[in-house]
């Protein structure tokens, strides 16, 4: 079972998502941004939090330009499974992996505090260890998590149950309270909220452990 | 180019004394070039120098089994076992915030990084001690909004948690805001790295960005008194780039690793003239910089505006020259300048070349060892008057005041803006009390805390300044923690005033006799003098930063009250 | 030769920036003002032999999001 | 009436965004570019009577800094 952690210059929980993953029994291979190719035989990437390229114009928008970004959508578009936690929501969104854009909290500031996430779906690897409509509580940490999507793209999330999680207390204004959602074919997931900042009880509690162990359920071989 | 003439204006406006012009021109034998004038006066202002208070900041217990490096250096070093220590210092960003909230509190959050990285530590918890005015007075929101979202802007996109800090509200901050920024990091003890020079012939090369006219005359500006006149002092305000310092930092870690660097030192302040000075002046050699090969932003630069640029995000390292190609290589990766500026050479002497030409000539060990020092007359400040009878009111009512003043109402709307989980080792995030973050990899945990009440300063120096100490080691016993060692932030009105300088005598002595007796000796720090607008004052505020080792996370003292404990009371 | 480009919020996005502006103008008592938009300004300089075209390419391969922004090019 | 006004960084100053995106055009392969540099831009919708002196006022207390920012008020 091997992760990939894409390291782009200003990433800043590559090492936390790499912890999580290792805790849940992958091996994990840290990406250099310049690679072009991610190492044989990765059963999931993982596009971690941080500032990739400082997030200068847009959070997102020169690291999905970054030649690893070309390898981590072809690895999607053949099937391969992918997460990305903040930034790397808004790089699997500045690359078009996932649906819509993530726009300048609403109230203007940055945020961090451990909010509530009702579990929408159960219906993926990574939400499966979880009962749609449980309520979790995952630290959030950022200052364009607003997410937005037009009518149409929305009604199609909705109908194709793709909304991941939703806020419980909107923080940021997300149409439909949004603060994440899957691919169509479910296997990536994009997230505003950290997971992995909630997956130690000595450190932000353990409601997103489940999250990790769920996908090593997925993914270990058989 | 022509050079200005030497003038007693343009000395005047270099922030130099007459006294302290003639002084140069005893240690020289001539008169100074303009650039020369200006390297002068970036080391002996105040900022640089410490010319006021270098004498009672000696009287400050410094040592300690504990204490691997006290001041001196970038940063305090201090062991936490297991071969490894712990980094830190604090740094005030007062003025630069008050002219640009953001940039100036953003630049004083990367200052304090440098600062720690460059001893070879990885920051991993910083705090901020924030001083405003009134609530109501018209600078004071744009002032506390900037300060804020610069603080977070910085530290959020570098990626280092922040764990603690104050804010406080007072009419004496009203011209004169107070920024000071601590900063943490994690080493092994083996590995430290430090600005003395050695060897001749060694390059010395920089890093990081490239050099604009940022600042010039900024450190100058950072000793003077505010006044209506302050639009004209203005300099070009230095903007933050936190994606560079973040690969500044990484590369720089990872140089470390390859062996290459002999010495290093962050260029902050008067940049390239107090990192070079500084380099040779602790490894007893001296420096020649061929200022032609300096990475620069903006054309037609003048050796006076390089040798004073306060571009941000640079170091000067002296490097092993074999492992240039290696140091090299780890620059080009992380897309950051890299270039050789001059070497150390065996001579006593500062020499500046620009496209061959000698733009200043000086004798290095001079520019620090002969920096004007003071011994400005002081006075005791007087016994606080007996305070008038307490207004009787209603307990609850009393309660309810309190909660309601933003002096002790909750400040999660500041450090909401911070990111306070990053690295994933918080252990207690701020509010209440000290903050905490585990020590990667171990069971062991490290306490923060930043105190001080400036109204007991005022009216008592000596106690105020042990209350503050005393403070910060109840925070840290608090949650758990073995107070290890103090940084403070000293920050005062004009010491040319005897009442000022008297606080500030006073403050340091209480300090001083508070952390001899709770062991917790001072490893670092810094001093912000002139904190004063038209003649107004502020409160003494000497900031005190502790930080305290937990052996194990199993020792940490929650601070969740749950039904069934018990309340105790302890002390007198 | 040089281009400005003016990036822009759709229309139908909310730009809480500029309401932000606007509420805070307000305050400061400019009544006149009735509604406000912020967006970005980029100016390049290129090299010659640029054309409108090349822009236009990074406009929509970087410099906007078109799903929530447009542009405008204005060469000058 | 509307008005534009751009507020860009003063030259001296650094521009970490424009360099940021300069860079990435660079790497994508759009060699001509030789220079960016970002700013914002704010257009105002104001109610009849404001006048060219009310912008200025407002540029100089609110949308600009001009320790490090200059600006330009545009009428359209
Ligand atoms: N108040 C103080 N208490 C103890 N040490 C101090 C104090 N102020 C400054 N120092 C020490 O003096 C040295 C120079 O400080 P400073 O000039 O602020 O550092 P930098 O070179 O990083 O700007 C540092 O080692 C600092 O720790």
């Amino acid at each position: 079972m091997r992760a990939a952690v894409i390291v782009f210059p200003g990433s800043n929980c590559d090492r936390d998502l790499a912890v999580a993953f290792e805790q849940a029994g992958f091996q994990v291979d840290m990406v250099w941004h310049k690679d072009a190719a991610l190492p044989e035989g990765v059963d999931i990437v993982g596009v971690p939090g941080g500032f990739s390229y400082g997030d200068y114009l847009r959070c997102g928008a020169i690291a999905a330009q970054s030649p690893i970004c070309k390898a981590v959508v072809d690895h999607t578009k053949r099937g391969g499974y992918a997460i990305g936690v903040c930034n790397g929501f808004q790089i699997l969104t500045e690359t078009g992996i996932l649906p819509g854009a993530l726009l300048r909290n609403a109230g203007l500031k940055y945020i961090c505090r451990t909010v509530g996430l009702k579990v929408e779906t159960s219906d993926s690897a990574f939400t499966e260890g979880y009962n749609a409509g449980d309520v979790i509580g995952i630290p959030i940490a950022h200052h364009d998590g607003n997410y937005f999507a037009d009518d149409a793209t929305l009604a199609k999330l909705q109908d194709q149950d793709r909304v991941a999680f939703t806020y419980t207390e909107n923080p940021n204004g997300s149409v439909g309270d949004i603060a994440g959602i899957v691919s169509e074919n479910r296997r990536v997931l994009g997230m505003m909220p950290h997971p992995e900042r909630a997956a130690d009880d000595g450190h932000g509690g353990t409601d997103g452990t489940a999250l990790f162990r769920a996908l090593s359920g997925v993914l270990a071989p058989a | 180019m022509q050079e200005p003439a030497i003038t007693p204006d343009l000395i005047a406006a270099h922030g130099l004394k007459p006294d302290e012009y003639d002084m140069i021109l005893e240690i020289i034998g001539r008169e100074p070039t303009f650039t020369e004038l200006g390297i002068f006066s970036a080391m002996w202002n105040e900022h640089c120098s410490y010319k006021s208070s270098k004498k009672w900041l000696r009287t400050l217990p410094t040592s300690g089994p504990q204490v691997i490096c006290g001041p001196g250096e970038n940063a305090g070093v201090v062991d936490i076992g297991d071969g490894q220590a712990v980094v830190f210092k604090m740094e005030s960003h007062n003025h630069p915030s008050y002219i640009e909230p953001y940039q100036g509190a953003a630049t004083g959050v990367g200052g304090i990084l440098r600062d720690v990285f460059t001893m070879g530590a990885r920051p991993i918890a910083s705090m901020n001690a924030l001083s405003f005015g009134e609530p109501g007075h018209h600078k004071t929101r744009q002032l506390v909004n900037g300060v804020v979202e610069g603080i977070g802007g910085y530290g959020n996109c570098f990626g280092v948690p922040c764990v603690g800090g104050e804010v406080r509200f007072h009419p004496a901050y009203n011209g004169n805001c107070l920024v000071n920024a601590f900063a943490a990091g994690l080493a092994d003890s083996d590995k430290i790295f430090y600005s003395a020079a050695s060897g001749v012939g060694m390059p010395v090369v920089y890093l990081g960005a490239k050099t604009g006219r940022d600042g010039v005359g900024g450190a100058t500006m950072a000793s003077a008194e505010f006044d209506d006149t302050i639009e004209e002092k203005r300099p070009t305000v230095q903007v933050g780039d936190p994606f560079t310092e973040k690969r500044l930092m990484e590369a720089t870690l990872e140089l470390m690793q390859t062996g290459a660097v002999i010495s290093i030192q962050d260029m902050g302040a008067a940049g390239l003239t107090c990192s070079a000075v500084e380099m040779g002046d602790k490894g007893g050699l001296g420096v020649r910089l061929d200022l032609e090969n300096v990475p620069q932003r903006e054309e037609d630069m003048t050796a006076y505006e390089m040798m004073l640029s306060e571009s941000q995000e640079r170091m000067l390292m002296v490097l092993k020259p074999e492992l240039e190609a290696e140091a090299r290589a780890v620059f080009e990766k992380w897309d950051l300048d890299f270039a050789i500026v001059g070497e150390t050479i065996a001579e006593d002497r500062f020499l500046i070349l620009h496209n061959g030409e000698v733009k200043a000539d000086l004798v290095l060990s001079k520019l620090s060892s002969t920096a004007p020092e003071y011994d400005r007359p002081w006075e005791a400040t007087p016994e606080a008057e007996e305070l008038a009878e307490v207004p009787q009111i209603d307990p609850i009512d009393g309660l309810r005041a309190l909660l309601a003043s933003p002096n002790y109402a909750g400040k999660q709307w500041v450090y909401e803006q911070y990111d306070t989980m990053v690295m994933a080792d918080t252990a207690r995030t701020p509010g209440l009390g000290a903050g905490m973050v585990r020590v990667h990899g171990t069971d062991k945990a490290l306490a923060f805390t930043s105190d001080v009440t400036p109204r007991y300063v005022r009216a008592n120096p000596v106690e105020g300044g042990k209350q503050a100490v005393a403070e910060a080691y109840r925070n840290l016993t608090a949650v758990g923690a073995n107070p290890l060692a103090t940084t403070d932030n000293l920050n005062f009105g004009n010491p040319e005033k005897p009442e000022i300088m008297g606080q500030f005598v006073g403050a340091i002595q209480g300090i001083g006799e508070a952390v001899a007796a709770l062991d917790m000796p001072i490893v670092s720090g810094n001093v912000s003098l002139y904190n004063e607008t038209d003649g107004q004052g502020i409160l003494p505020t000497p900031t005190i930063g502790a930080v305290g080792l937990l052996n194990h996370t199993d020792d940490i003292i929650g601070n969740e009250v749950r039904e069934g404990h018990v309340a105790l009371v302890i002390g007198e | 030769m040089k281009a400005r480009v003016h990036v822009m919020l759709k229309n139908g996005v909310l730009d809480p920036q500029g309401e932000a502006v606007r509420h805070a103008l307000g305050a400061m008592g400019f009544d006149q003002v009735e509604g406000v938009r912020q967006g970005k300004v980029i100016d390049l300089e290129l090299a010659e032999g640029a054309t409108e075209a090349d822009i236009t390419e990074m406009c929509e391969k970087l410099l906007a999001n078109t799903v929530i922004e447009r542009y405008e090019v204005e060469l000058v």
